[in-house]
């Protein structure tokens, strides 16, 4: 839990989300408070239990119904913009994630407005493609890769804006077994801090600290293994 | 023409899609004809559908608003919307959507950006004015000249649809080109004897 | 059939008219407002007739007064626009007679079920099917729209996060394109799935 | 791998698939050679090994290149309406599966063109639902289920037109885990001879049969077991 260097610290202070759904209010976190600095973070939980919610507070891409969100000091609220340039954001689902038709264009998408020249969009995105496996495959449609390869892409996309912290939320729930594990071990090697929630346990006894979620409350957050212990002991195999 | 359940599940998703078009809202000005960016969706429709198919999504999106569904934009719907002063534009949707298709599709094999832009200029914007503009005159009690003059309003956002239809057709072309039902006259003229070298 | 329409629940004798007849009489009573030119007795009487029929529909005069506020941009652009160039008795028999017109279709809307309207469409094109129309797949597409519309708005809200998280600024292509490709992609799944389902 | 009562053997006699891609020919299925009559069998193998190819020539959705497929008898390339009276299919996305507006519509919809009075759909449809678990939600519009009702509702569907085999395609990958869960055992129990392609292996394992597939031949099929031993052994682990 301690900040090492190059680490933005993860700040959450009382923040509870909640959703007015038809009939009744959802609760989707409830007053959680977390300091965390560590390099790789697990977050696991059962469906429904806000690890989704938790995740998208450190884009913006929710924001809290009370309390303070911070990542390396900028307010989740305040600094979105700012925010989103430092956090990448890897969903479940590449096809959501894919924004352009082609491979390299989706990459090129991820540097735009940054004042760089053609050439240099042109060079950048060649470097990303070749370092995840995907030179070849630049003018090739996105949508014709295999799901293992879009993850890749989409994962490469969010790597080309140069985040300091990457959330990932379920990277490798639609992938096969090798997929999975090649997914895995990429986010595990990355050397960016990262958030990743999973369902895969040997990928969350893997991180430095990982954080068990159950019905909106943080129940535990530390060593990876006796958080999935408490996790299989006391969620899991409850009715 | 016989349909295949492509052609059904295509009319079916792109009419949804038109109305999603509809669901950022449309910008009143004035207050009798909204600009909203459901044309866009009926260049789209007819530009990757082809004529029919691109009509008939119109038509779909048109008989479920007027049974009371709020597909249009702004959430509007109901039989009362083709008694108001935008039906004639909407009806232009339908022949507008056709045009833009025969002129993309025509005996093209792939779609070319200069068939687009003529085609969402002339089905997308003039069709639809064509038909709109007396409609809305007689419903409001215009002449046709003050009618032509207060739709001015709509030209700058729907050249910006038509331009923003080349673009969006050719990305679609290269990411998905199954969408466009080529391939099925390729393979039509695949079967007959080759005469011409291509 | 679904929660979206405008319907609103009675058993009233124009909810429980079949919903062609109602259109026969919108289409009628459309013609014998707006064709003689505006005077006091077809506007009064029209206008008299709307009122009872609202009350006699349940509805009452709330909802009268909710459809009128419904379309009160359209009203004053019909009002002010034209002044410039008009007498001010010709602009508001104009006027009135649009108002009236739409106050009887949206009755139409609140009396009548989207799907009792749906199955008239449907019947209404039986006598075509020696022109080789087939009601029922025209049945089917409609449901099959109603049914897309909140995937391809969920579709649409997917997106809209992907590309807010990949920073801020929103670019019509980025986000259409894959709109497009996606919803596509879904009506070829769904074109797979009705013929696994046994339809042809 | 005998045919017990009541289950149709499933035949393929060197069947190949191809699809004529851009720039060359994707071989989906080479030579594919098997006879079953399995209860329950589970389909394995990475990301485009030719699972699903394998599950849609089952049900008629692809046809086969070469070779020829025949279920309880019935050739798939010639007998189609009657193989789709016969064999259920589950998608892997119940979004596209699911055509009609409401709960209790999608299930009548299996049942329509047989000549049915308005009464007897209804009842049956009331049936199937409350076997569902769906019995409330009858007048709900689809998209206000949840991820797991809505697989539900689907296999609900399938199974209110009396297959006799349901296939299924990765029927819980977009489920999490606890949904998985209750889906996968829902297909187990079901009195239907079953085919499930899956990438749970646990799934797998709790089949009579697996058959693994790996870059679209049918590498060995038996006992699962021994069969998800070798796929994570040859080719999970293989570079
Ligand atoms: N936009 C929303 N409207 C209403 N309720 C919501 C919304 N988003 C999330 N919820 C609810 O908030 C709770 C937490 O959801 P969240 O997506 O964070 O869970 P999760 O742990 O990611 O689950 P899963 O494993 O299924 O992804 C759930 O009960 C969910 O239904
Ligand atoms: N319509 C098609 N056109 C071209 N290639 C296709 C088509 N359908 C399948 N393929 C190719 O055939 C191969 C087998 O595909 P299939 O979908 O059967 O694999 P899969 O085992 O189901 O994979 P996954 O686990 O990703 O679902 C893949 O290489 C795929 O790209
Ligand atoms: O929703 C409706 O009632 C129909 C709106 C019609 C709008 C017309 S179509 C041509 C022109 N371009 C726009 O953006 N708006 C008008
Ligand atoms: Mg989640
Ligand atoms: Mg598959």
């Amino acid at each position: 839990m301690n900040a090492a260097a190059g680490e933005s610290v993860i700040e959450l202070d009382h923040v509870s989300v909640r959703h007015a759904a038809a009939d009744r209010e959802v609760v989707a976190l409830d007053d959680v408070s977390l300091v965390t600095a560590a390099r790789k973070i697990a977050v696991i939980g059962l469906n429904g239990s806000g690890k989704s919610t938790f995740a998208r507070l450190l884009n913006g891409l929710r924001t809290p119904t009370s309390g303070r969100v911070t990542v390396g000091g900028l307010d989740a609220a305040k600094d979105v913009r700012a925010l989103r340039r430092r956090v990448g954001f890897v969903f479940t689902n590449p096809d959501a994630q894919i924004v352009m038709p082609t491979v390299a264009e989706d990459v090129a998408f991820s540097l735009r407005g940054r004042g760089l020249s053609r050439a240099e969009i042109a060079e950048r995105v060649g470097l990303v493609l070749a370092e995840n496996g995907l030179a070849d495959r630049a003018d090739v449609p996105a949508h014709d890769l295999s799901g293992g390869q879009k993850q890749l892409l989409a994962i490469a996309s969010v790597l080309a804006a140069g985040p300091s912290l990457v959330v990932a939320d379920e990277p490798t729930t639609l992938l096969d077994a090798r997929n999975a594990r090649r997914i895995g071990d990429l986010l595990l090697g990355l050397p960016q801090q990262s958030v990743i929630v999973t369902h895969d346990l040997r990928l969350a006894a893997a991180c430095d600290e990982a954080l068990l979620f159950d019905r909106g409350r943080l129940v535990t957050a530390g060593e990876p293994a006796p958080v999935v212990d408490r996790y299989l002991a006391e969620v899991v195999a409850a009715p | 023409m016989k349909t295949t359940l492509n052609d059904i599940t295509r009319i079916a998703v792109f009419a949804a899609l038109i109305a999603v078009l509809g669901i950022p809202g449309a910008i009143s000005v004035g207050g009798a004809v909204p600009i909203t960016l459901q044309t866009l969706g009926v260049m789209l429709a007819g530009a990757i559908l082809g004529w029919w198919r691109g009509a008939a999504s119109v038509i779909v999106l048109l008989v479920l608003a007027a049974a009371g569904l709020p597909l249009l934009s702004g959430g509007r719907g109901g039989i009362g919307v083709f008694f108001g002063p935008t039906a004639g534009y909407m009806l232009g949707w339908i022949v507008g959507a056709a045009v833009v298709g025969a002129i993309v599709h025509a005996g093209a094999r792939r779609p070319v950006w200069w068939r687009v832009a003529l085609g969402s200029v002339v089905g997308g914007i003039l069709v639809v004015y064509a038909v709109g503009i007396p409609v809305m005159a007689a419903v409001l009690g215009l002449s046709i000249p003050d009618a032509i003059a207060a739709n001015y309003v709509f030209l700058p956002g729907d050249a910006i649809k038509a331009a923003l239809t080349v673009a969006l057709t050719l990305a679609v072309w290269k990411a998905y080109p199954r969408a466009f039902g080529f391939e099925r006259r390729l393979l039509a003229v695949k079967k007959q004897p080759a005469t011409v070298a291509p | 059939m679904t929660t979206l329409g405008q319907y609103r629940a009675g058993s009233s004798i124009l909810h429980r008219l079949p919903a062609g007849a109602k259109l026969l009489g919108l289409v009628l009573l459309a013609v014998v407002i707006t064709v003689p030119a505006p005077a006091a007795w077809n506007l009064g009487g029209a206008a008299v007739l709307v009122i009872a029929l609202y009350l006699v529909a349940g509805l009452g005069l709330g909802e009268l007064w909710r459809q009128v506020l419904a379309i009160r941009l359209l009203i004053v652009f019909v009002v002010a626009v034209p002044l410039l160039f008009m007498p001010i008795p010709t602009v508001l028999g104009n006027a009135a007679r649009m108002v009236l017109v739409l106050l009887l279709a949206a009755l139409v809307t609140l009396t009548t079920r989207t799907s009792a309207m749906l199955d008239t469409v449907q019947r209404a094109l039986v006598p075509f099917r020696r022109l080789g129309v087939n009601p029922d797949r025209i049945g089917l597409v409609l449901a099959l729209t109603i049914r897309a519309v909140p995937v391809i708005t969920g579709l649409a809200e997917q997106l809209r996060d992907a590309q807010r998280a990949r920073g801020g600024r929103l670019s019509v292509r980025a986000y259409v394109v894959p709109l497009l490709v996606q919803s596509l992609r879904h009506a070829d799944d769904t074109a797979d799935a009705l013929a696994a389902r046994g339809v042809e």
